[in-house]
Parts: structure tokens; C-alpha cells; sequence
């Protein structure tokens, strides 16, 4: 297996961009992990975002995508906090 | 399942403008929901507010819960329309009209359609008060959702209705 | 229970003169339903009908719904509206618009109170079809309601729930 | 107690108005009848309609009143065959 690192961006929106105070935060994960490695590996980078990033839903372009899910190629993972629409 | 119409934008919404009243002559029941900026919340009184949302899963979302309420409830017509930016008290942010055959389906779809988009598309309120205050109301998670198809990722399913804004 | 407003007549039903989104800040959503003449009824094509009511009940009863919708689900406003005379296809034949502080109890009230309507108000239908014949639908009884009320005059009884139009 | 006769008038709305063939039709009954007597006197003086009577409820002025009633005093019984508003 392919232990090679890459960086993954996340886009962070509402809630979770207002408390991190910033709109993208990037991790270190290998290429063969999934989204919700990568999740875990920024919730260790900024564990005082953790329970946020928790609640959180991911998005790759116009799909909510699983944790069990591939990490995209290109695009950044959106991170969508719990919603109130409506 | 997607197609080019915009669902939400920053334009005030116009009840008017979604009826189609005329174009179904076999629909005898129309069903609406409108939902409206209230001037409080958890007592404290609300000045205005700002919506903002993920517009790529949105889009996607209402074209679907369009489609899906047309099947599930055989209903000939619903239009769902959510409002973004800033809103005053009283002006519209969603609008759900559903058009059908009978007055049954009608209220069926329509209820079911505004539930699904409070519960399913990444929108966010952020409430100004009158003391200078503001907060992003607390939510409802969208895993949750996610985690029903998929039991085998127990470690989100405890947020699963502990979310009192979720009802 | 009864004031002087008219809930009846045959002026069009204007579902924005019935809105009153401005009025009640406190509340966050609003529910309607419009009923619209059809095109067809049991497989017959309808060309117009026109709606005929003993007046004296109905005003009496509209009022009587409005105000047993707010005391029984809590909302803050409703109007119930019904047209009578003669409708074409699409013309609406009854508007009703609740707004609440939440959604459940708008819909909820919403669709009691047309219910309410459809089943108690003195009001009958008489449809005219495109091969020129007509006749006034086969409806529900009102007496039933009576009847549940007292349970000796077992004469009646048996016509409860047999008028599929009641529905 | 007092057997005297009286007659009760009674307005015919929608399909039995149409039904009948006119808006107003008159019973004699005694003065101590029911509205549900005087509906049953309507009845054998008119058999054609005495199933579309039975549908019917009744109104004197705006309410609704029971068979079980007194026969109101100057008002007509208004028939309210089955509805079909909405």
C-alpha cells in the first residue's frame, strides 16, 4: 500500500468557520484514507474544535458524502455544521 | 433530477409568484406553507436575522424533495423556495406550495417537503438581537441522516434527536 | 362567538387580502390551504359549478371555527373564507390561512378547520358538465354530527360514514 | 293537553328544493309536535321525498336544531340536505 501524504482542505461554514475564526483549514493524511480519517486527523490538529467538527456533515461539491467515503481529489471536504433552515 | 431553476436566492419570496393555480385544472387543493422571521427566540427578542447556506447541496436538495414529493404523495405540483441573506422580522424564508387532486395529499406533501428541508439542506440562521447580540442557532445534524443508512458508524449515532431544534 | 364580519359572498377569494404576515410578529409560520374547482368529477368533465348556502349557519359557523381553531391548537390568527355563486375552473371555493408560532400547530389548525367546513357548513355544490347536463354533488350529512351527540335518536344513525364525499 | 293544530312551513334548499320542485311546503301538526314529528308528518304528506328528508338536518333561524326540539314559533324549518362546500 501507497503510505504517501497529501493534504486535504477543509471548508469550514457558519458555526464552525465563526468559531475556528478562519474559512479553510488543511491536514496531512495518507492517500489511502477516508474522509473520516481525515476528519480525525483535524479534529487532533484542533482538538478545540473537536465536538464541532463531530456534529459536522461533510460535502464534496454537491453531494453530502459518508465518512466511509474516499477522500476527493481535487475539491476541499465542506464541513456543514448542524443546520437550521426553515 | 436536477434542472437549471433557482430554488433559493436573496430576492424577497413572492407567495403570487409560486401559485399555479390555473396551469393544474385537475388539482382542487393547494396546500402552502410560509414560514416567517419571528420577532423572539428563547425569549430574547430578535432585531433580524442572516441565512446563509450551501448553495451546490441545496439546489440539488430541493430539486429532490420537489421530485420525491411528487411520487411519494402523487401530488401534480409543489414548488419549495428557501430565502438567503439578511430578512426582517416577518418576511419570508421558506415557502412550500403543493398543488394536488385532494385536499389530503395536499397538506401530506407539503408538511413533508418543509420537514425535509428543515432537516436535510445545509442552511444556517444567524440571529441578530436587540441588546447587540448575535448566535448562530443551534441546529440540526445532518449525519444524523447518514448515519441511519449506515448503522455500522455508531460513533455519531448518539447526536441522533438531541437537537431540540430538530422537531 | 359570531361578529360582523362576512366569511361568505360571491367576490373572488383573494388569498393576499387574507394574509397577515405583518400583524403577528411572534409568528413563524404560516399555513394554507385553497380549494380550487376541478376539470372533472367521477369521470365526468366540469365546465363551471356554482355554490349555493344557507347563509344564516355558515356566517354563524365560520366564526365558530376560527375561534375554536386558536383555543383548541393555540394560533394566533385565522380566516376561513367560502365563496358562493357561480366558479369557474381554477376559481378558489374556500381559502383558509392560519399562522402560528410553529408550523405543527398552523398545519394542524389548518386542516381541522377546512375539515370543519367541508363536514358542517350548510353548503352545496351543483356542477354542470361539457355535455349539459348538471346535478348538486352528493355530499355529507350534517345530521350525523347531531346524531353523535345523542346516541337515542337511533333513526339516523345509520347514515353515518356512508356519503363517500365526506372524506 | 292541548291538541290543537298548527302549521308548520318548511324551506326546501339545494337538490331537494330541486328535488320537490319548490321552495316551500307546509304540514299541519298539533302544537305540542317535535321538529322530528313535524319532519315525519312532511314525510307521509310527501313519500317521493321521504328519503331525502331523512338525509336532511335542520335549521330555524342560524342554528341548528335537533329533531328532539320544540316546533319554533314563527320561523320556518329550514331542510339542509347534505353538504358539499370546500
Amino acid at each position: 500500500m501507497n503510505a504517501e501524504n497529501r493534504t486535504v482542505t477543509f471548508e469550514l461554514l457558519a458555526g464552525i468557520e465563526r468559531q475556528a475564526g478562519c474559512r479553510y483549514l488543511a491536514v496531512q493524511v495518507t492517500s489511502a484514507a477516508t474522509v473520516g480519517d481525515a476528519l480525525s486527523a483535524l479534529q487532533r490538529a484542533y482538538p478545540k474544535l473537536h465536538d464541532a467538527i463531530e456534529r459536522c456533515a461533510c460535502a464534496v461539491g454537491d453531494a453530502i458524502v459518508r465518512r466511509q467515503a474516499a477522500l476527493p481529489v481535487d475539491s476541499p471536504i465542506v464541513l456543514l455544521p448542524p443546520v437550521s433552515g426553515g | 433530477m436536477t434542472d437549471c431553476m433557482q430554488r433559493m436566492g436573496e430576492a424577497p419570496l413572492d407567495i403570487n409568484a409560486l401559485l399555479a393555480l390555473s396551469e393544474y385544472p385537475d388539482c382542487g387543493g393547494l396546500a402552502l406553507f410560509a414560514g416567517a422571521v419571528r420577532n423572539h427566540h428563547e425569549g430574547k427578542a430578535v432585531q433580524r436575522l442572516i441565512y446563509s447556506a450551501y448553495l451546490p447541496v441545496c439546489e440539488r436538495l430541493l430539486a429532490e424533495i420537489e421530485a420525491e414529493a411528487k411520487t411519494k404523495f402523487g401530488v401534480s405540483y409543489i414548488a419549495v423556495r428557501h430565502r438567503i441573506g439578511e430578512l426582517a422580522i416577518g418576511e419570508l424564508a421558506i415557502v412550500c406550495v403543493v398543488q394536488a387532486a385532494h385536499r389530503a395529499e395536499a397538506f401530506a406533501a407539503c408538511r413533508w417537503a418543509v420537514d425535509a428541508v428543515k432537516h436535510g439542506a445545509p442552511i444556517w440562521k444567524e440571529e441578530f438581537y436587540t441588546d447587540g447580540s448575535s448566535q448562530f442557532v443551534d441546529g440540526c445534524c445532518l449525519h444524523n441522516h447518514d448515519d441511519e443508512e449506515n448503522h455500522g458508524d455508531e460513533k455519531h449515532a448518539t447526536h441522533h434527536h438531541q437537537h431540540k431544534e430538530c422537531a
